[in-house]
């Protein structure tokens, strides 16, 4: 019952803030802000509530008929994974609304139902265990988006916001029809419509099939998840949204494709996942070092941090498909700790585009001598982003190499240096933004205690994760190793 | 019999060329009258008199006189026969008539292949038509009346306010 | 015995006339007017096709081409008469608001 | 008292996070407290620990204290977890004390400047990472300490950010470093898939048992960490950073470009000596890249025109010292190497600091001159470091510390004479170089006037290191036996050169590079310059100056065509696929719509065409 109200709570929240707008925008705001939190507290209190010997099955589950004659249930099922991402959800997402308290001054209704709504597509989708539910879910999550870019975004918006729905529709039509073949499968095999999870994982189907649905799967995900060469829409979409449409891109959305390999992907399909592994982790590799390399060559800001997300974003489609329990775990980690830290560099860079109006590195220079704080968190977060040991994203990045190494010692090489060329861009950004000298001697105000409250909820969180992950990687471990049973082979 | 059939056709043939080169259009319909009449005559030859009956009661009577009534009110005058003959230059002819030709070949190289042997069925009367009609084809005499009454319905709202103003305005220049 | 591969025949030619005068002529009477024949040719084949086959078939078919033909005509001629005022002319090409 | 092990690092790492965070609201007065006060502490308790480790020697002379563990995913466990043995005892005491005296110095030679209380706490941090990296018990934590101190390097290279030139000598610092820290990972990864744990004492057992010697895994793992030392260390081939490193405070390059962060390759090679010991090719390696090192960071060093500059390749070419120890199976020979070395280099150091700060900034030594008297302690410090880096005989440290490692070079199973030819050069261009700084900066006559004494925190470190500069050399037999129980004995091979004839060689090479330096720069200064006059001269003097193309050679193979490609492809290449077929789709409209003529017989005409197709494609089927 727990898991309904997660979805139901920001859908109605969402509307409710939306008729609030017309008397008073802090009671939106604060009604949006009041359920995410709430939903961030539920989250706390399954992980709190849950036992660590039931990790295996499903924690917490939700089942209803929806169309019983095709087996379309409308069942929500919780497991570590999944868990462990809706915690993350509702904590970006608080942060964003937070983020954005005075960043949106015009539609302030419309644009926290349309975010509200985001949250709650993307609960659903990591937490649907029927596949209809997940695709419904997969579509809701996608249209507030489009209209979070096209109405709040920045100067080429549309273009962006257009963008962005092309790739991600055109993907996810393919995985409905991969849905579909599998059912139509399942029901020759077993002669019963049904789109349950438990269901479908042990159908048994001739190879060019599974083949060809596993690439409809794949695709869609590989769109969502930046693989290489599908990622350009991520720069756009980025650099256009508002502060809290890039952190719900950055940090969730991206997930979604990663969470859609690990929990349908590999299980649904192994034999053709497996025989298509090395080419997926070479499609991460290349997607390491491309956007490293990308990333260092802007000079737009938000660009530059978008193209970090398809660099790190490689380092977690190549943990999936080296399918071992070390990859696995530093994947779902990376991902996590990839989410705050670029949340996190997203906020400030649109904090400081509040600020100087631009988010051009050229016109920057010399801010660390006006917003000290501002200028430190950034560099915090930079670092974090490099992969400096001590913080999150170095726990994950580790153990996907090290994981790699097992599969193919090239692939891990050049992933390492992909980490070094992370180094490039990193202190690129430091430098050009907030080091040397104050050319356009800028006089700005340094972080209000709000933001200073956000960035600290962050740093404490990339220090956690890095210093004591075990509780986060306890919740996901029984998931990755089924998981990681499901190999071919194994 | 056969003797019929040729001149008919023959006729039918010279009527429909003569319509299309004429210039004023009252004298294609005549033509074209002519050519209605006389594949009504191929009709009766065909043994199909009742059909040969209606060609020459509705097709050649009604439509082409509501034909004749329309270039009539249209009143087009000498002028129209002038501006046909500018757009009627010889070159203008080229393209069709390839088309056609090739179009004749095909139905000639199929008839050719078809092997349709004569036989000599009696003629068909009204009768037959009338049971067949009442009988298999029911719905589609329905369909036809409705498609009549739409397009009464059609050419009632479309000419009814015109009609009087076409007048007055045609007076004025000749 | 009904000459039915001549009927054919006939009506190709019959037929091949009426597109030649749909094609050619610009006049919006003449078109109608090739329509017309065009149409009759294929009631010809009908028919022909019915005799062949000693089923009353084809004259049913002629009928109903009859039908559609006075529902055309009626309507076509209505509308020549609506262009006729609005453009004061019939020439197709003239009328060619209708343009991508 | 060890199980306060873990306050070592801890306490430096709360004081960075205090300063950091209530640092820019405190006085100068309350960040020079803390900061000091936070490194006294620890290096307070680092003494303690000293003592109780050598009153009651821990059982199999060593001692580990497990915090929590940090990962545990499958087989791989790593712990938070400090492991204290001689050698990092040895470490650990050196690194806190020194720090200690040159935070003390510190607290005044920053005065004034703006972001005191972010020197100190980046100085914290960087102490606190070097602890856990002496510390660790396991290489992912070594590893974290080694970032650590790269990282700390970074921020404090590049303090005075206004200037962009500090900052661009910050990254190439960090990126240098973090290639030779790419490479270890790498090994790392080696080490965990091939012998399953990254704890080091079940490394080096499991190593032992499984690999033999001249394995290939043994090979392609020291090369790897040789190659994280090489980078950490700034020797060949990655040590271009080092020079440039001096951008930063000079407390800066006295602690981290001197003393501690630069001798991390030494102590990482040292912890993991059984895997140099199995891979006999790699061990020769690292004796080779220290001999070139020195040699060349010498020729350098006697070019240089900027005080700090000639320090800094003066390091460059000591840590060649510790690598040819090292590579040669003197493991002890180079920790002493490293103690001493810390102790005079950082004295330099903190002297050239008190010169830089009387004239004013002022870095370029022609331009220094007749200090002798004008600075009496920095003469005196300074002569002292000068000579224990030069090695003058049976005084100072230096002379016992490198004389060991000559022998050592000299006596060693493989390539002995000739290692021990390239010392023995390196020693004639050190002294070289040393009394060439010493006579153009403090003899001759006053160039510039000196506007500001020295306080008593910055005289009194500089005295305290001058004294340990010459005592420390006493204690080396001591420091060999301490050193025993964890680092195993260097085997002669039989025949080599005695104690004294080594040590006489030395002497003379040291006596040699002294009466050069005399005869060039106090004799008749204009021999120099008439040197540099000629063409070949000035192209060497050029060659060498720029240390030897290194960076113009990196610039154009690395740099340039990285920049380049970033730059190019900024539009991201990929995207104009997706353009391309957005364009596609544009033009089959525009072609389509021109079909729409709005021509009634175009239409008829294309119909009847159609049906002519049509019809000839059914003829034909």
């Amino acid at each position: 019952m727990i898991l309904l109200c997660l979805i139901l709570i920001p859908l109605i929240a969402g509307a409710l803030a939306w008729a609030a707008a017309r008397w008073s925008l802090s009671a939106c705001r604060w009604i949006a802000l009041l359920a995410v939190a709430a939903d961030f507290v539920l989250t706390l209190v399954l992980w709190g509530s849950h036992s660590p010997a039931g990790l295996g099955t499903w924690l917490a589950e939700a089942d209803w008929e929806w169309i019983p004659q095709v087996g379309i249930r409308f069942h929500l099922a919780l497991d570590g994974l999944s868990l462990l991402l809706l915690m993350l959800t509702f904590f970006l997402g608080a942060l964003s609304v937070l983020a954005s308290w005075r960043e949106i001054t015009e539609g302030v209704g419309f644009f926290h139902f349309n975010l509200l709504w985001i949250l709650a597509g993307i609960a659903g989708v990591f937490l649907a265990v029927n596949l209809f539910l997940f695709y419904f879910a997969w579509e809701l999550m996608l249209a507030p988006m489009y209209f979070l870019i096209a109405i709040w975004g920045h100067e080429n918006r549309v273009y962006a916001a257009v963008k962005f729905f092309i790739f991600t529709q055109l993907s996810g039509l393919l995985m409905l029809v991969a849905i579909l073949a599998l059912v139509f499968v399942h029901h020759r095999a077993t002669g019963v419509y049904s789109f349950e999870y438990q269901d479908l994982l042990g159908t048994t189907m001739p190879p060019g099939a599974e083949m060809w649905m596993m690439l409809g799967f794949f695709i869609a995900f590989a769109v969502k998840l930046p693989a290489i060469v599908l990622h350009t829409w991520l720069p756009d979409a980025h650099t256009e949204a508002p502060t809290a449409g890039s952190v719900i891109l950055a940090g969730l959305l991206l997930k979604t494709g990663a969470y859609g390999m690990l929990r349908f992907v590999l299980p649904l399909f192994p034999h053709a996942a497996a025989s298509f592994a090395p080419i997926a982790m070479a499609l991460g590799v290349a997607g390491i070092l491309y956007g490293a390399l990308l990333a260092f060559g802007q000079t737009d800001l938000k660009r530059l941090v978008a193209y970090t997300s398809v660099s790190h974003l490689g380092f977690v489609l190549l943990g999936i498909f080296v399918w071992n329990p070390l990859a696995l775990q530093g994947a779902v980690m990376t991902m996590i700790c990839h989410g705050i830290s670029t949340g996190a560099l997203f906020i400030l860079v649109g904090a400081l585009q509040d600020r100087i109006h631009t988010r051009e590195m050229d016109r920057m220079g010399g801010i660390w001598s006006t917003a000290p704080r501002l200028s430190g968190a950034a560099l915090f977060f930079a670092l974090a982003s490099l992969g400096l040991p001590g913080l999150g994203d170095f726990v994950g990045e580790f153990l996907v190499l090290l994981g790699a190494y097992r599969q193919s010692i090239v692939l891990a090489t050049l992933a390492a240096i992909g980490v070094l060329f992370a180094t490039f861009y990193a202190l690129q950004f430091v430098q050009r933004a907030f080091q040397g000298p104050n050319t356009l001697n800028w006089r700005i105000p340094d972080l209000v205690p709000r933001e200073g409250l956000v960035m600290a909820l962050m740093i404490i969180a990339l220090l956690w994760l890095g210093l004591y992950p075990r509780p986060v990687l306890d919740t996901f471990e029984p998931v990755m190793a089924r998981i990681e049973q499901m190999a071919p082979g194994r | 019999m056969t003797i019929v059939f040729y001149t008919a056709g023959a006729v039918a043939i010279i009527a429909t060329i003569m319509m299309l080169t004429r210039l004023d259009a009252v004298h294609a319909l005549l033509h074209l009258i002519v050519s209605l009449l006389a594949v009504a005559v191929i009709f009766f030859v065909l043994g199909a008199p009742f059909v040969a009956a209606l060609e020459v009661i509705i097709y050649a009577g009604a439509i082409m006189v509501l034909f004749v009534f329309v270039v009539m009110l249209l009143n087009l005058g000498a002028h129209a026969a002038r501006a046909e003959r500018a757009l009627l230059t010889p070159s203008i002819w080229v393209g069709p008539a390839v088309l056609a030709a090739i179009l004749l070949a095909e139905f000639i190289w199929l008839l050719a292949s078809g092997n349709v042997p004569p036989s000599g069925a009696a003629t068909i009367g009204p009768a037959e038509v009338g049971m067949a009609l009442f009988g298999r084809y029911l719905i589609g005499v329905e369909l036809a009346s409705m498609l009549l009454l739409a397009g009464l319905v059609a050419a009632y709202h479309l000419g009814w306010r015109k009609i009087p103003q076409v007048e007055a305005t045609h007076v004025s220049h000749p | 015995m009904f000459p039915i591969r001549e009927g054919f025949l006939l009506s190709g030619v019959l037929f091949t006339l009426g597109v030649i005068g749909v094609l050619v002529r610009r006049n919006l009477l003449f078109v109608l007017m090739s329509i017309e024949v065009m149409l009759n040719a294929a009631g010809l084949a009908f028919v022909a096709a019915g005799a062949r086959w000693g089923q009353p078939d084809g004259q049913v078919v002629f009928l109903f081409i009859l039908a559609m033909a006075a529902a055309e005509v009626s309507v076509g001629l209505a509308l020549v008469l609506e262009l006729y005022h609005q453009y004061k002319s019939l020439d197709t090409d003239a009328i060619s608001r209708m343009r991508g | 008292m060890l199980p306060l092990l873990w306050l070592v690092p801890a306490i430096p790492f709360a004081g960075a996070l205090t300063l950091a965070v209530l640092g820019p609201r405190m006085r100068e007065k309350a960040a020079a407290v803390i900061g000091t006060g936070s490194i006294a502490v620890s290096a307070v308790i680092s003494l303690f620990i000293a003592a109780a480790f050598l009153t009651a020697p821990p059982a199999a002379g060593a001692y580990t204290q497990t915090l929590w563990t940090w990962i545990d995913v499958g087989s791989f466990r790593p712990a938070i977890a400090f492991y204290l043995d001689a050698l990092s005892l040895v470490m650990m005491t050196v690194v806190t004390f020194v720090s200690f005296l040159i935070h003390v110095y510190s607290a005044e030679f920053m005065r004034g400047d703006e972001g005191y209380s972010r020197f100190f706490a980046y100085m914290n941090l960087f102490v606190a990472s070097m602890v856990t990296l002496l510390l660790a018990d396991n290489l992912l934590l070594l590893y974290l300490g080694w970032e650590g101190v790269g990282l700390c390097s970074y921020l404090l290279i590049g303090f005075w950010y206004q200037d962009p030139a500090n900052g661009l000598a910050g990254r190439k610092a960090f990126i240098v470093t973090r290639i030779g820290d790419t490479a270890m990972a790498v090994g790392l990864f080696l080490l965990f898939h091939n012998l399953g744990t990254l704890r080091i004492q079940d490394l080096m057992h499991a190593a032992q048992s499984q690999w033999p010697v001249g394995s290939a895994y043994a090979i392609a793992a020291a090369a790897l960490l040789l190659g994280g030392a090489v980078g950490k260390s700034a020797q060949l081939p990655l040590q271009t950073w080092l020079p440039d490193a001096m951008a930063g405070p000079t407390p800066t390059s006295a602690l981290i470009h001197a003393a501690t962060m630069v001798t991390a390759g030494v102590y990482l090679i040292a912890r993991t000596h059984v895997l140099f010991a199995l891979a006999p090719p790699v061990q020769f390696a690292v004796a080779v890249v220290g001999a070139a090192t020195l040699l060349m960071a010498g020729f350098s060093a006697a070019t240089q025109n900027d005080i700090k500059r000639v320090l800094a390749y003066s390091t460059i070419s000591q840590i060649g010292y510790m690598f040819l120890a090292l590579g040669v199976g003197a493991w002890s020979a180079a920790i002493f190497h490293f103690m001493t070395h810390a102790f005079f280099k950082a004295l330099l150091f903190l002297a050239a600091g008190i010169v830089i700060e009387a004239l004013h900034h002022e870095h370029n030594i022609f331009r220094m001159g007749g200090l002798r008297n004008e600075l009496p302690v920095a003469f005196w410090t300074f002569l002292i470091g000068g000579c224990a880096l030069a090695g003058l005989p049976l005084i100072t440290a230096g002379y016992y510390s490198k004389d060991l490692i000559l022998w050592s070079a000299a006596n060693s199973t493989a390539g002995g004479m000739g290692l021990w030819a390239a010392g023995m050069a390196g020693v004639v261009l050190t002294s070289l170089y040393t009394f060439r700084l010493i006579f153009l900066v403090f003899f001759g006559r006053l160039e510039t006037a000196v506007s500001h004494r020295p306080g008593l925190a910055m005289t009194v470190p500089a005295c305290v290191l001058a004294f340990l500069s010459i005592v420390g050399g006493f204690g080396k037999l001591p420091f060999e036996a301490l050193l025993a129980t964890a680092l195993p004995q260097f085997r002669e091979a039989g025949g080599g050169m005695s104690e004294a004839l080594a040590s006489a060689a030395a002497g003379l090479a040291f006596l040699a590079g002294l009466l050069a330096a005399w005869y060039a720069y106090l004799q008749n200064p204009s021999l120099a310059r008439s040197a540099a006059a000629n063409p070949a001269g000035r192209l060497l003097h050029r060659f060498w100056f720029s240390d030897w193309g290194m960076d113009w050679l990196y610039d154009r193979v690395f740099i340039r065509p990285v920049v380049w490609a970033a730059s190019a492809n900024k539009a991201d290449v990929i995207d104009s696929i997706y353009d391309g077929l957005a364009g596609a789709a544009a033009l089959c409209y525009r072609l389509l719509s021109a079909t729409e003529t709005g021509k009634l017989r175009w239409y008829a005409a294309w119909i009847a065409g159609g049906s002519v197709v049509t019809l000839a494609i059914v003829m034909w089927l």
